[in-house]
């Protein structure tokens, strides 16, 4: 099953009539400044548009129709509610330069979202500017850069970063002008202390850190990991991708993080969108309070208000034209609320729960765990290093058959320290029976390979489309479609 | 336990698997000292009726007031269609869609708003969004440096109708990698860039950035500065309202050899204002700086059986595979509003575009004359406008912007603060959704609160 | 033209094949005099924006107030994920499933809501809905007479707790087939049916209809009436609301057999007040009834293969079929609300079902200790409520209840205008929706309107 | 693909928590009261929710998915809009028994939406409250009994109905205590007006007629067929189910009917929803107009109102336990504005092009048209008889084939008198190339017929499940899940 472009429907002259507005009068403005030419967009009916978007939604796996067990990316399920109340009109249809006095309801809710982050972080301040993960750390990285030149300590321009951390480290660290100092993994998962002790020194900016780490397991010497860098006279900067599994239970601000930016549409279940968007509010200690993204929402007795440049004069700025993904932060604060005080912690246990259980179900079936004396945080990694070698079935060919079996796949070759890795992400949102039958999926897959070995090259075979061709998409690029 | 399905039976089941006694045996590898107990600062839960009455209270205590807003984001009437679809299960909690085979909504969905894109902007990519406008246009920036290899400038040059929050983003983002961004002077009569002070430029920048519309609604000399720009070696940056290429040129078309990357802010394309966001920037390129394009992009390809397919492409670009060496750091992006934006544009076609942008101008028109026709009101700018105009208030803006909005009027934007010199300055939209008895209203209002002083 | 996909050179084309110059030649065999030329009375085509422009200052203007009215609607709250997901589109714009194989969801749906509802009333067999609880009654009292073949009266017996509309309804849709129907005078104490009256019956009834809770929220006496009526050689037909079934003995428990028939207003389990419609009717019969009832049936069957699915079943008994010798002339029935209705039921489970059932009745108790600690306000009936009551007030109803209305409180519904011998009644109601602060408010307008009287 | 019963899902204990209300004191009902025992609503958590029944719902064909050409049901596009705004929370929470003045919005649109209905059918005046065609069928007989009633003609119990009526009007003729006395339909699909001038006579109450009729023709004689029926002291039931096919162009109304039904789910957009809700709203002509049935909404200047039983004291009463389908009337209003005047003719005016297209195609295809000298109307008829016999391929085969062909099927098997019938209507808002399409899938299912005859016996293939045993379904009854 797949659809025709919507290109292919369109016919000169028809048009969903509904939905433009009556003619108007000529434009007034001089023909030098006017298109000659006519842009393709498609000429359909609202029939049509429905009909087209409804059957590629139905294309598409996502958590509301299939467990997805993604590594590194939390696919819990997303409550309703916080799109429904998001979208509410007096939120929806709030400009976003309208005066403070029309957005109280909006302003109040987004105060108290920045206490809650700041409680469950244990952070001092924290702004919801940054509008993905990744401009999180973009922010978190400038406040470090900030706060040693504010100092006047110029000379501080590494970002030391493990090797099995997420890209966006790496490359947040180039954008803020830094250089990058990788920092290897020792054989249980942890970093390599003596390799941090020999890495720090006066050119060391920070260091960028995900806890639970990007391979599963909770480093177990943080303290020891905040006293070199911070004696070092660096900063440590939290990577949240991974705070679900410490939620309610540790906090990174205890830990003795400066900075660490959050990933709402992760922790807390705003929707990834196919894609975003998400939100990558900003936690920060004491020291980079002056240097916070603005605006941040402040409080004046019963009444709140943007903060700007005026109050916040060593702000780092602004990194949004506006102040965020507001939406997605409403989205955030509604699922706050309605998990409330006891249910953050929950959280984090029951997604430990959950990983540990199927990491215990899947090495007694005799996968291979990649640190097989660790306790899993929310997620954990097996490597198909064997099966790959004897039965032909590499983690992408098994990422392929799990899709048959009606299972996203989980992530594959991250981090890339592991051969031939499965990252796996259950959540707290999935059942026992739907982890159960994950295991049965996989079991299946490499009775299937034991028969026929490197059957599963050829997988997906049910589809919309079988497996494509990535070298000729990016040799002989189409990246749009083109009128005949 | 919201959203958590297991019961204890479960639960101690699957402890049992694991071999733990408790949940909290699970966690004990982490040192004791930093386990807490208890979430200060977080309150109890609320049901989900709870939660409803207070946001409907909280979304209701905001009101729903008649809009004049606009400074780079306008509002436009967005079918419900749009928002039906594009909040089904399968688009809304989809993830970035890496396993292609199972994603190929979305990913044709990109694919076809990637088509959208360059045929607005006539040029030869587009991305699949990046977070909005005005990070859009620090990418940009980035990428215009990385492209312009033979020109070492790190200098930006912004046309005098830049966003002033456009560039503050490039600044705080852009900045630290030692790029630096200057202003052309405003010709105070027509509201764009003086071309005289082209002449006065010392060394060449490596790109120069021109709004089209301009952040007053003027409508800049596109030709010319793009030509005087690629005669010193600059990459041309265009940043323009999507809505408004429906009718003006697009970048591909600009001087001789057109805009080299087009960049702006997606919301006006069935985006709702929501506070400023989530909204989608778009990026646009030419075929030779495709490879320095920042962000995601989809390229149909064909499957093990020949069918034709969608994919995600040029992942060498991204953080996730070039890691400190990558284009940008950017991973997720604006996914779902970009799937509004396509729906939105499949409904509304070049037609019904041109006409909500047609009609945006002659409802600003209409707006202008009526508020100019009040006492000590002139409009500032000559020439023509799209939909945004600035206008001179013989009082201080700001006091008569809280009058207004105590009417449940947002009278528009204050520019008195970012351009002082303009005195009194007013920037004033309107857009097809309001009808004649809303510019009354508005017209009415200020006479009244002008008179009354 | 909205909606309509054709391009001119599409209808130039399709004439041709057809062989017509003209659409106006598709019209050619109607009589030239019956064609009109113009409709006067429906005005020009608003575009969705006028249109939503126009609803939404309809809806602001019908406002939001505080609701204390049940009387057979009842204000509960609806969680998000019932509506998002029935208005899909694939559930939203099906046809009624009779193309099984391409529409195993509706049938899915309808067997899961038949299971639903046989469990809560405790009987053999669910249809898949009738229009509305009052229509249901009609269609019940018309099942049992065609059931009773042994008693040839077409007499209906009502308990005195039997909403008077229902009543009504039965009355208007089956009084043309002859049956009559009464009402069992109410004991004035305890606000249920005097069963006193029981002996001075005469003719036996076909069926005697029974309410819990009643109209005035009090519990009926179901076993002693259930028994009284089956001694009778009478069928026993239940009107009950389906929240209160997660607490309330269900209707095949009543008496030594159970009732036979059940029915009921489906509107609680998730559907929006909404004026009073779409609702809809459940209904439930014991085993051998069940080719005697009205509307469609899905039943679990295999397929070629032997794999289990969904199919409308018992057609023999529908209109398509058996035309004039049918059960009833029901076709369309309410099909998206029972996929709201179960939708609901599935999030709330029995479990949580049962804590809106307590939580309403202990609301309902909150008020009723509010309002009647203000001088002159009583309660009228003795004995255990649901979750609504009938109180006395010291002056007439209804201009008291206008001066709430224009405090934004919906203060009951007046029973003065059915129920004169009452005297000054009002059947007040709170659901679990209802704060102390909501209740407060209440009780706070209505002692300041009596106390300025 | 199948998706197991949410019951099979259910673990005791589980919940989903966010749905419920705090746990409330227990109960002051008395033990008598309660029940005993627990009923089986299943207890998942709010993601089984949702996954379950957005899966079920993708098994589904539906408008918005699939061209649905189903004869006399009109499945048109249902515009979003509707929908939308029909939910607004002003609307979508008014109780029912509010106080006018908290409802004069309301009742100002369905004021106009009675007025409106008014002027596309040509009658006197309309009651909204009917819930479903059959409903309106109901409401009209019985006006019709009320009429004869009242003026003292007892006697008048037949209501005559052409033999290829809908189920519906015999079925209503029945509930309302008449008998049916049924009239032949001639070759060309006009009525008998010789068996019509003998059946009519003092016993006759009415007539009811489609028209177009359910052949999918239009009745040329309905002039004279008024005639005739009035002159014997009857009245005219106008069946409103297809009126999409004459509306702007003809009014029932003008014909003669005294009283008609409109199927708002048809002609006015309003979605089937699975099978409802519908609506039946009622039109009359001046005789009938003491008879409604209630409510109806008034207007006193500016201000709206339901009349009630002291305003129409002849009415046949209340059909509903408060006003109909009332959010169903609010999505038709919002369907009639966005339509307009000009719209209402290019409505049936554009689905009788596109019938009349269809016939042609598929007639010049090869396949036998029921009623070849006809026009067709908004809709019209082929008999497989030929294929039936020669190729295996009956009308229910070729039905299940367009299955896997990606059509919903037309109906089948009705009207009753065409032997091996498809009814086919393919409404204004389908494409030329969706019609071509159709015919293209129907030319190659004859293809596929010729070279295996009898093949599509078991088609569909391509569906959750094949075709399935329906006379087991009524035999061994399994009508509700039963824990084991």
């Amino acid at each position: 099953m797949t659809e025709a472009l919507i290109f292919e429907k369109s016919r000169s002259g028809r048009r969903a009539y509904a939905q433009a507005p009556s003619n108007a009068a000529a434009s007034s403005i001089p023909q030098n400044f006017l298109r000659t030419d006519q842009p393709c967009l498609p000429e359909v009916s609202e029939l049509q548009v429905v009909r087209h978007f409804t059957r590629l939604s139905q294309l598409n796996f996502s958590i509301d129709t299939h467990f997805y067990p993604l590594g590194s990316c939390t696919m819990k399920y997303n409550p309703r509610a916080c799109n429904t109340l998001a979208l509410l009109p007096g939120f929806a249809g709030r400009h976003p330069l309208g005066p403070d006095s029309h957005g109280q309801g909006f302003l109040e809710s987004m105060y108290e979202l920045q206490e809650m982050l700041k409680a469950v972080t244990g952070m001092q301040g924290v702004s919801l500017t940054p509008m993905a993960g990744a401009q999180g750390e973009l922010a978190g990285v400038a406040m470090i850069r900030a706060y040693h030149m504010a100092r006047g300590d110029t000379g501080r321009t590494e970002i030391i970063v493990p090797d099995a951390a997420h890209g966006t480290n790496p490359a947040t660290a180039t954008m803020c002008g830094c250089t990058v100092r990788e920092l290897p993994t020792d054989a249980d998962g942890d970093i390599d202390i003596a390799a941090l002790t020999a890495a720090v020194g006066p050119k060391t900016a920070g260091i960028m850190l995900t806890n639970p780490s990007t391979v599963g397991v909770f480093e177990r010497r943080i303290m020891q990991v905040a006293k070199i860098v911070h004696d070092a006279g660096g900063l440590l900067y939290y990577d949240g991708a991974n705070l679900n599994a410490i939620l309610g239970k540790v906090r990174p601000g205890d830990m003795g993080f400066d900075v660490i930016h959050m990933n709402l549409h992760k922790t807390f279940s705003t929707p990834h969108g196919g894609g975003g968007p998400g939100s990558g509010a900003v936690g920060v200690g004491k020291r980079l309070l002056p240097f916070m993204p603005l605006p941040v929402v402040g409080r004046d007795g019963d009444s709140y208000r943007w903060l700007r440049e005026a109050d916040l004069p060593q702000s780092i700025g602004r990194l949004s034209g506006f102040m965020g993904n507001a939406g997605v932060l409403l989205r955030a604060y509604v699922y706050m609320r309605m998990v409330g005080r006891d249910g953050m912690r929950r959280i984090a246990e029951f997604a430990t729960l959950n990983a540990n259980y199927l990491q215990a179900r899947l090495r007694d079936a005799g996968f291979r765990l990649a640190f097989p004396k660790r306790r899993a945080s929310h997620e954990f990694i097996i490597t198909l290093k064997g099966e790959a070698k004897s039965l032909q079935l590499t983690a992408m060919d098994m990422a392929k058959a799990l899709l048959d079996h009606g299972f996203h796949a989980p992530t594959t070759y991250f981090p890339l320290l592991v051969p031939e890795c499965l990252l796996i992400e259950p959540t707290e949102t999935e059942s026992q029976e739907a982890l159960d039958r994950f295991v049965d999926a996989m079991i299946s897959i490499v009775e299937e390979a034991r028969l026929e070995p490197g059957k599963h090259k050829n997988a997906p075979f049910t589809m919309p489309v079988r497996r494509l061709d990535d070298v000729k998409a990016a040799r002989q690029l189409d990246l749009a479609w083109q009128q005949d | 336990m919201p959203f958590i399905p297991h019961t204890d039976d479960e639960v101690q089941q699957m402890l049992q698997t694991i071999g733990a006694n408790r949940i909290a045996d699970l966690f004990d590898e982490i040192p004791k000292e930093l386990l807490i107990d208890d979430l200060r600062g977080v309150p109890d839960a609320l049901s989900e009726m709870e939660i409803t009455r207070l946001m409907r209270e909280r979304a209701a205590r905001d009101g729903s007031p008649l809009c004049f807003i606009g400074a780079g984001a306008y509002e436009h009437h967005i079918p419900s269609v749009v928002w039906d679809i594009t909040t089904r299960g399968e688009f809304y909690s989809a993830y970035t869609p890496y396993q292609a085979e199972a994603s190929q909504g979305t990913l044709q969905t990109i694919y076809e708003f990637q088509s959208m894109i360059t045929s607005l902007t006539g040029l030869y990519a587009s991305n699949a969004s990046l977070y909005d406008g005005a990070s859009a246009l620090a990418e940009a920036a980035l990428m215009a440096v990385r492209s312009n290899r033979r020109n070492k400038s790190r200098r930006v040059l912004l046309a005098s109708g830049v966003n002033r929050t456009y560039r503050k983003v490039a600044e705080a983002i852009a900045g630290s990698q030692g790029l630096t961004f200057d202003e052309l002077p405003l010709e105070q009569a027509t509201g764009v860039s003086d071309l005289n002070a082209l002449s006065a430029e010392g060394d060449a920048p490596v790109a120069v950035v021109i709004q089209q519309p301009t952040f007053f609604g003027t409508l800049e000399r596109i030709d010319e500065i793009t030509n005087w720009a690629h005669a010193q070696g600059a990459l041309v940056i265009a940043v323009v309202n999507p809505t408004s290429l429906s009718l003006l040129k697009a970048p591909a078309q600009w001087g001789e050899q057109g805009a080299d990357i087009a960049c702006g802010e997606g919301q006006p394309l069935g985006v709702p204002l929501s506070s400023g966001g989530p909204y989608f920037g778009f990026m646009a390129c030419a075929e030779k700086l495709v490879r320095q394009m920042p962000g995601r992009i989809v390229g149909r390809t064909t499957d093990l059986d020949g069918k034709p397919g969608f994919t995600l492409t040029l992942q060498a670009r991204e953080q996730h595979i070039r890691r400190s060496k990558a284009t940008s750091n950017i991973c997720t992006n604006q996914g779902l509003m970009v799937t509004a934006a396509t729906i939105y544009m499949s409904l509304l076609g070049h037609g019904g575009l041109q006409q909500v942008a047609l009609r945006s101008e002659e409802r600003t028109r209409a707006l202008l004359q009526r508020l100019t026709a009040i006492d000590g009101v002139t409009l500032v700018f000559s020439g023509a406008h799209f939909h945004e105009a600035v206008l001179q208030l013989p009082q201080a803006v700001a006091p008569l912007l809280d009058k207004l909005a105590a009417d449940g009027i947002l009278g528009g934007y204050d520019l008195s603060v970012e351009y002082p010199e303009l005195g009194n300055a007013l920037l004033v939209c309107a857009t097809e959704t309001k009808t004649d008895a809303d510019l009354d209203a508005y017209a009415t209002a200020l006479g009244r609160h002008l008179a009354n002083d």
